[in-house]
């Protein structure tokens, strides 16, 4: 279909070739009744020694204190909070697949929904370790939750940390309900399959009885419709949410009013990037290439370039504010962080992330998958970088010259941030194993003859 | 003034005990053996009508007396005698040793307090270099944390580099007091021992040698520094702290012809909601600029008062040094004449504090007589109050410092008593910073209200205050009309660093005048 | 052999085009006690089935609105009721501050709340056992297929009639489902042994856990409460110090500021020749000093220095202090006595400030006065 | 499903009425508004730039609208696409309604005045951007191209009608992919040059953004009246009420996309307090500005959001026309709120303000009936076009 000029007559199949529904259960349950693959196996090899590095890594930043990281005075946040925001970034594309294309009608979403909210799930599971570790006495986490205590004393409300909290764990919660209600008709159709026993107990517990019941689906349609219009505002308030981390305090490169729609289109983009390279895998290894097809890659590299975009109007805007407002700590900040110490970071940030997207005009680059995975482990790092911009650059010349500072990470900052990502990819290889990497019955409703001819 | 710790006894006593013969000692030995001393030298002198106790105690009470000395009356200055303390000419370079502001001739080369203090103008801690011209560093070839080998005909030393702008060109500065091998844990190996340049004839004389040759040797080392350096012909940052008026400066003449010279330029300061009014005492600070001569020795007090920890020369590199209070220095000018201004920079005590408005724990909120105040056991350590604060005056216990450093010295018995009771001992992970001394002012508070007499700002005096030798520092109730500190905050002088956040400090600060027009120096 | 009863009569469909059309013909052959099963949702498969729209919406709505005013109704209970803060100078209730976390809860209520209520009102969770589990028929819908199942209970339900009604709109495969009534009857009681053995295992397991970690773990190293702390604390013993006293008193033979020694211990005439009152006899002083009179010397002078107290009887007795020898005692004197003390009088040196003392001394000289007033004190 | 492609059986026109109507909307306004420039010559230039921000608004915003449809590769919208390329119509005619301001540039905007710019070390320091010539040149840029890709998009467009030529789709995508970029950056610079620098001391890095959002439902809900009562007229009768449902919802969104950027930027200069920056709300929050502050909140916000929350509100018809036309209010209003302040520090109303309202819709009408007779009402020739009128949810 890429050769002659297109069709704009029909709808595109969501779902390469004509498979019939029974042979889709075979195709994507076929992970989970084999025994894992030697490719598997090193794949989690590689992982879990990322992930017992990050573990060693935060165990002596609990033992020792927050002094092994290379934060310091001014720079009180360095990795930690990048890599937070980096990873909350991550996760939202997963809402975005799942909730608002869902909302959008966008049925070529089905395909790529279920891991994408996976990944949401994993990436806010990163994510919320950082939090957790940056404060410096990592035991007290419960006094960020207003709970009744002795002290008489609540959190404080007006506090971007505390809505954070709120944030976060909602976020967590309803992607998880969200993901949970998508895999019940999976998980009875799984229980129906399976001969193994003891797999059958669980999937029968997990499935909630479901039977595919039409008077069921009527309410499990509805609930999802208006989860999906719960998770659409949610996501985007996320990370609006930890923007104003940044926005709502003084400091000059922080406090700008477009941060909220910016970080947002910035976690989009990451997230789509991060789902479009972990899905070249996939595809790959399980046989799915006609259900994951290189549309659904096409048009979430048009996604990117879209959303690259915004993140490029937004540095611009920031930029040209910061000339036209004449504040000169902002104009100072700007300059500072093109051409100060940390200009390397930010000239990393603007070409990973609005130079090389760019390349996506040309529907061979969009279509070709060393050239997207290239582009999108691009936009990955310099989403990475931009936070850190953000972050470091800002908070290393600030406003008194004579406290400024330099940031240096250390190998356990290093180490912390191989870790997530260790977490990240261990996550998703046993998720690839125990559920379905799709979701049938979407994928079942969305095949050509799947649904009636006249309504 | 301690008393005898463990078994040990006086050096004075220990000597009188020798000469008295065995048995003698008792521990009060020397006292009694001063007492007597003064009562028959000293005392008839004065010629007062009480007895010698009364005389005793008063003199130990205000710690001086006044002696009848008078000089021969002629207080012209001889430039001939200058002839016998320097050379008329120098071949090669010149060194000179000075001796350490802070640990002196290395007699305080244990106390970490002092060895942390940055140096009033270049900032270096914990260490003694050789300091130059931007020229002769050019000359040599080195920069920055680079080693020269400094020979003399009586020995030689390799020390670090560090360029300082305003030196003489040709003349290299070295402190002594560092390098010493057994000062116990905190100052042992300290720097480097520049002791092998003195001649030994020169001990007691000039320490300024000519006929120095220097070069470069391979290696660099590094100091510490507690600010960063800026090149001062950098455009870019070249004298921010003027155009950013965190520091304001004028000359005498541009304030006689106009008083208020400094607010013409009027902002206006507003809230968008409505601000909180403070009823009764009030706290605030004022900073005279003129009267600030950057020693530190308020920095030292803070220090002392406030249980403030030692952190070592590593991670001062880090910029985690903990002083509550710092003085900061900027050049204007250029590199060879340059114009430093010291500025010291505390908590601001904010009224809409920036940093208190992030914390996610009320760890740090707002007292009803306008404290900034810090609530350590609440902090779970986000630091997000530090990032938020303009002033960069918070301190974050990134490890527990008294742990960390030189193997927990500062736990262990009897270092441990020096801590102030009154003040808590920071562990890791909270942050910390200037309390306006909230013990002192405490225990005023106690003492009014046990006489019931209402609270007089005056009375409260902060250890950065009492410390100040210059009374740079003045402390006080704003709401009290009548008070310095709100005569201070009125003074056409006065300003706040940063008005423009609107974080509303009450540090006021008063602008330097310099005066050169006498001078011509412009 | 377990008794089997019927449940319905099932059929299989191959297309969606088929089930929609069937569902349509048992809606209108009046069936009511039937189900359409189908792997996917069918669109208009619930027009043809009849099904009135869901409710969800409705629930949502409710648990939303109580989310967003319960948080916001509890936000301003904290910061303007339970615990009042200024913080960075904001007003106690700053609403616009509260939007987002009134939103996350708003959003977290709504949408777990409301999938909780899916799983309980409609699928009927815990009880989710169903005859048609474990059914070929359903095996097959699990996959590919597509089926109605006509109910036994249906009031129109015939065997025969069904069968054949089925046959008719095209169902192929046509099943009946049986289910175990012992199945349903496998009720679990409350007071099974075995599930209140569990019960208080973890009730144990819990507690025990909680208290090692919170009182045991969680004080160990590296967890710092800051509840040791490198100082002498006050009113604490050392053991540095061979008496063991923390708090040291200040060296002997040293003069703190502001502190001078007392010159004239054990020499009460001299204290009586060399002190003079440093205070003028103001009103505040007498009132300070009466403050102070009434605080340490009347349980034992009287209120009116009479010697009359209560105590009286108990001790020796103290003296009234209008005799003529105090009357004409010079300030210093009685400073000496409060000072140094007197006879079964301890010191008071170390309660009463100096200044106090002396304020002590002007508020007796006017009870003194009053005692014996002069004719000119009348006028 | 047989679609009628003959280009003659969709051509119709309005009735002679309403384009009478239009004129005499227009020119009544255009007298109101003559009116004012004679009586209150300052008033009508802050008005006068009310109107402009509004009908560029729907005008630009219409043409967004169209790339949208051809970059998203929207469906649902090809039945109705016409009205929208009618509407961008309009970009042609801005320049018509910015000529008046344009003689008034010094009654409204205070950097034009040079011994204010020379006292004033900060719009010193903006006058390289905040300059009358700049200012005009930007203006006449930002014309050219809204002008040239309307153009480009409506050729193509009516080309399709009679060559069928699928390519045009094609061609007009790409064109949409670069007009995006172009559009955000031209309405940004609009927004700051014709709102933001009304108060030049002041900046806000969003507020391109935030005219953006109000761009977009303005243009949409023009739209949206104006396809339901062309449906209801039987100009569109193959309409289905998914398609309304999608108008709806678009709407709806943008309700919601404009109370989270509008509270996005009072959040963030409320918390920082930092007074060149809150002085912009301060002046919006006293003199009887706070209620009006109040009712945009509530006009702009609430009551949409309530009003099309459900399902079926949004396919309702009848509720949606009027949501229309509320939006279209909320939008002038929320332009009044930008703009007005600067004209009074307290709140002031007079009848000057009408008369861009009344010229405009009269504009709008007669400018459509223009078009109606011109073109065909549906994009007969795209490709995309049966697919658009069976689209189901």
């Amino acid at each position: 279909m890429s050769t002659a000029a297109t069709d704009y007559t029909r709808e595109f199949p969501v779902v390469e070739g004509r498979p019939k529904a029974a042979e889709l259960d075979a195709t994507i349950a076929a992970p989970l009744d084999q025994f894992p693959s030697r490719v598997w196996w090193i794949a989690i090899s590689i992982t879990l020694s990322f992930l017992s590095i990050g573990a060693f890594c935060i165990g002596m930043t609990l033992y020792e204190g927050l002094g092994l990281w290379g934060v310091n005075q001014p720079v009180s946040w360095g990795f930690d909070i990048v890599n937070f925001v980096f990873w909350i970034g991550i996760g939202h594309a997963g809402t975005l697949i799942s909730a608002i294309l869902f909302l959008l009608r966008q049925r070529w979403r089905t395909g790529i929904a279920r891991f994408a909210e996976a990944m949401t799930i994993f990436a806010v599971m990163c994510a919320g370790l950082f939090p957790l570790l940056h404060t410096g006495r990592q035991w007290l986490p419960m006094y960020l939750t207003p709970y009744p205590n002795q002290h008489g004393l609540w959190v404080n409300f007006t506090s971007p940390l505390v809505w954070d909290v709120f944030a976060v764990s909602t976020y967590f919660i309803v992607s998880a309900v969200f993901w949970y209600v998508g895999l019940i008709p999976d998980l009875a159709t799984l229980r129906d399959r399976t001969t193994s026993k003891i797999k059958k107990t669980i999937y029968s517990v997990f499935s909630l009885g479901w039977r595919h019941s039409n008077r069921h689906w009527q309410h499990y349609e509805r609930a999802y419709l208006i989860l999906a219009g719960f998770a659409t505002p949610l996501v985007l308030s996320v990370h609006t949410i930890v923007s104003f981390d940044f926005a709502v305090s003084v400091i000059p490169g922080w406090h700008t009013t477009v941060f909220p729609p910016y970080f947002v289109a910035g976690a989009v983009f990451s997230g789509f990037a991060m789902v479009q390279n972990v899905l070249i895998f996939v595809r790959q290894a399980f046989n799915l290439k006609h259900i994951i097809t290189l549309d659904h890659l096409e048009k979430m590299n048009k996604v990117m370039i879209v959303t690259g975009s915004m993140v490029g109007y937004a540095y611009a805007m920031e930029l040209f504010i910061a000339w036209y407002g004449g504040n000169q700590f902002e104009r100072f900040v700007f300059l500072n962080r093109a051409l100060g110490p940390y200009a390397w970071a930010y000239w990393t940030m603007v070409s990973c992330n609005v130079i090389f997207p760019q390349l996506f005009w040309f529907k061979k680059i969009r279509r070709s998958i060393p050239a997207m995975f290239a582009i999108g482990i691009l936009v990955n790092i310099g989403m990475w970088f931009e936070r850190f911009v953000i972050v470091v650059t800002s908070l290393s010349r600030d406003f008194l010259p004579s406290s400024w500072g330099h940031y240096t990470p250390t190998l356990y900052d290093a180490g912390i941030l191989l870790g997530s990502f260790g977490l990240f990819f261990t996550l998703i290889l046993i998720f690839v194993r125990v559920l379905p990497v799709v979701s049938i019955s979407e994928v079942k409703g969305v095949i050509e003859g799947g649904q009636p001819s006249h309504r | 003034m301690i008393a005898p710790l463990y078994d040990t006894r006086q050096k004075e006593a220990v000597l009188l005990s020798w000469i008295q013969g065995k048995d003698s000692y008792k521990e009060t030995i020397y006292h009694e053996y001063l007492m007597a001393h003064w009562e028959k030298t000293l005392f008839p002198s004065f010629n007062t009508r009480t007895e010698f106790k009364t005389f005793w105690y008063s003199a130990l009470h205000d710690g001086v007396i006044t002696l009848d000395e008078r000089g021969n009356g002629d207080y012209r200055f001889k430039g001939e005698a200058l002839a016998s303390v320097v050379p008329a000419s120098f071949q090669g370079y010149v060194v000179g040793l000075t001796q350490s502001y802070y640990i002196g001739d290395g007699a305080f080369a244990n106390n970490g307090w002092l060895q942390e203090l940055p140096h009033p103008i270049s900032k270096v801690v914990w260490d003694n270099y050789a300091s130059l011209s931007t020229k002769t560093a050019k000359d040599l070839g080195v920069d920055m944390n680079d080693r020269i080998e400094i020979t003399l005909p009586q020995g030689k030393q390799i020390v670090p580099v560090f360029i300082q702008p305003g030196q003489a060109d040709g003349y290299i500065s070295i402190e002594l007091g560092y390098g010493r091998t057994n000062a116990g844990p905190i100052g042992s190996d300290v720097g480097v021992d520049v002791n092998v340049l003195l001649p030994k004839s020169s001990l007691t004389g000039s320490r300024i040698l000519g006929g120095a040759t220097v070069a470069k040797v391979a290696g660099t080392y590094v100091l510490s520094t507690t600010q960063e350096h800026h090149s001062l012909d950098d455009t870019f940052v070249k004298d921010l702290h003027l155009k950013r008026e965190v520091v304001r400066e004028g000359t005498l003449l541009q304030y006689e012809k106009d008083p208020n010279f400094l607010h013409h330029e009027k902002r206006e300061l507003f809230s968008i909601h409505t601000e909180v009014e403070y009823k009764g005492v009030k706290w605030a600070m004022a900073i005279d600029l003129n009267k600030c001569i950057g020693c530190n020795a308020c920095v030292a007090g803070c220090n002392v008062e406030n249980n403030v920890p030692v952190v070592g020369k590593e991670q001062v590199a880090k910029g985690r040094e903990m002083q509550w209070i710092r003085i900061d220095r900027y050049y204007s000018g250029t590199a060879d004449a340059p114009v430093a201004s010291h500025q010291p920079m505390l908590c601001q005590h904010c009224d809409q504090a920036p940093c208190e408005n992030v914390c996610p724990v009320v760890a740090t909120n707002h007292s009803p007589d306008g404290l900034n105040q810090m609530v350590y056991n609440r902090c779970v350590g986000t630091k997000y109050c530090s990032n938020n604060c303009p002033y960069k005056v918070r301190r974050f216990n990134f490890f527990n410092w008294r742990d960390h450093v030189a193997e927990g010295y500062y736990e262990q018995e009897p270092v441990n008593l020096m801590h102030n009771p009154e003040v808590t001992v920071r562990s890791r992970g909270v942050m910390e910073k200037c309390t306006f001394c909230v013990q002192r002012i405490m225990e005023v508070r106690e003492r009014a209200v046990e006489q019931g007499i209402p609270l007089k700002g005056s009375d409260v005096k902060t250890a950065c205050q009492d410390a100040c030798p210059a009374t740079a520092i003045v402390f006080g109730d704003m709401n009290d009309p009548d008070s310095e500190v709100a005569a201070y905050r009125k003074h056409n002088l006065g300003y706040h660093v940063l008005e423009e956040t609107n974080a509303r400090p009450n540090v006021t600060y008063l602008a330097k005048l310099r005066n050169i027009h006498s001078e011509n120096l412009t | 052999m377990k008794e089997k009863q019927q449940f319905s009569l099932t059929a299989l469909f191959d297309t969606p085009d088929e089930i929609i059309r069937a569902a349509h013909e048992t809606r209108s052959a009046g069936y009511t006690r039937y189900d359409v099963h189908t792997p996917y949702p069918v669109h208009g498969m619930d027009k043809a089935m009849g099904l009135r729209q869901s409710r969800l919406g409705i629930f949502v709505l409710i648990f939303g609105l109580f989310g967003a005013v319960s948080s916001v109704l509890f936000m301003t209970w904290v910061t303007l009721v339970d615990y009042p803060l200024v913080i960075g100078g904001k007003p106690f209730w700053s609403w616009p501050a509260f939007v987002p976390v009134a939103f996350e809860i708003t959003v977290l209520m709504a949408s777990v709340l409301l999938v909780v209520t899916m799983i309980v009102l409609y699928f009927k969770f815990p009880n989710i056992s169903h005859p048609l589990h474990d059914t070929p028929y359903m095996k097959r819908i699990s996959s590919d297929k597509f089926g109605i199942s006509i109910q036994v209970d249906d009031p129109k339900f015939n065997e025969r009639e069904v069968r054949e009604f089925l046959y008719k709109i095209g169902g192929k495969e046509i099943t009946p489902v049986y289910f175990d009534l012992e199945d349903l009857d496998h009720g679990q009681t409350m007071f099974d042994p075995k599930f209140l053995g569990v019960l208080a295992l973890t009730a144990i397991l819990v507690s025990g856990a909680t208290y090692a970690v919170f009182n045991q773990l969680m004080f160990m190293e590296p967890f710092s409460w800051m509840s040791t702390q490198a100082k002498q604390k006050a009113q604490r013993p050392s053991d540095l110090f061979k008496d063991g006293i923390g708090m040291r008193p200040p060296v002997e033979g040293t003069v703190a500021r502001g502190f001078l020694p007392y010159l004239f211990k054990g020499k009460p005439d001299e204290a009586g020749k060399n002190l003079v009152n440093p205070l003028f006899a103001t009103k505040e002083v007498i009132e300070r000093g009466k403050a102070t009179y009434l605080t340490y010397c009347s349980p034992c002078h009287g209120n009116f220095a009479r010697g009359d107290s209560r105590l009286r009887g108990q001790f020796p007795n103290p003296p009234t202090l209008h005799s003529d020898k105090v009357r004409n005692w010079p300030d210093g004197s009685i400073y000496h006595v409060i000072t140094e003390g007197q006879n079964v009088m301890p010191a008071y040196a170390s309660q009463i400030s100096r200044d106090d003392r002396w304020a002590i001394i002007h508020y007796l000289r006017v009870l003194q006065r009053a005692h014996n007033a002069k004719e000119s004190d009348l006028k | 499903m047989s679609i009628p492609v003959s280009a003659e059986g969709w051509r119709k026109e309005l009735p002679a009425s309403v384009t009478r109507l239009g004129w005499i909307l227009l020119i009544a306004g255009v007298a109101i508004a003559a009116l004012g420039y004679i009586v209150d010559a300052r008033r009508m230039a802050f008005d006068n730039v009310i109107g402009y921000l509004f009908l560029a608004s729907v005008a630009a915003g219409s043409v967004f609208l169209v790339a949208l449809e051809y970059i998203g590769g929207a469906v649902w919208s090809v039945p109705t696409r016409r009205v929208n390329e009618f509407l961008g119509g309009l970009v042609l005619l801005l320049p018509l309604i910015a000529l008046p301001m344009f003689f008034h540039l010094h009654d409204v905007y205070h950097w034009t005045h040079e011994e204010v710019v020379a006292a004033d070390k900060l719009l010193a320091g903006k006058s390289p951007y905040l300059d009358v010539n700049f200012f005009v040149l930007r203006f006449v840029l930002i014309f050219i191209i809204w002008s040239l890709f309307h153009f480009l998009f409506t050729r193509n467009s009516t080309k399709q009608d009679t060559t069928k030529d699928p390519k045009l789709t094609t061609i007009n995508i790409r064109l949409a992919a670069v007009f995006m970029p172009v559009f955000a950056i031209s309405l940004t610079l609009t927004a700051v040059d014709w709102a933001m620098s009304l108060e030049p001391h002041w900046s806000s890095t969003i507020f391109g953004v935030y005219y953006f959002s109000g761009t977009v439902l303005a243009a949409l809900s023009a739209a949206t009246y104006i396809i339901i009562k062309l449906h209801e007229s039987g100009y569109l009768p193959k309409l289905q009420r998914d398609s309304f449902y999608s108008l709806g919802a678009l709407m709806f969104a943008f309700i919601n996309f404009w109370a989270y950027i509008a509270f996005s930027q009072f959040l963030l200069i409320w918390y920082a307090d930092l007074p060149e920056e809150t002085v912009w709300f301060m002046s919006r929050w006293k003199n009887g500005w706070e209620y009006v502050s109040i009712l945009l909140i509530v006009v702009h916000f609430a009551i949409p959001y309530f009003a099309l929350l459900t399902q079926d509100s949004k396919m309702d018809l009848k509720r949606l026309k009027l949501m229309a036309i509320w939006i279209l209010f909320a939008h002038l209003l929320d332009l009044y709120w930008l703009v007005m302040p600067t004209y009074s520090e307290s709140v002031s109303f007079s009848w000057t303000e009408f008369a861009f309202p009344i010229l405009l819709v009269g504009l709008v009408m007669v400018v459509l009936s223009f078009k109606m007779r011109r073109n065909n009402l549906v994009p007969v020739g795209d490709p995309k076009l049966t697919r658009g009128l069976s689209f189901r949810l």
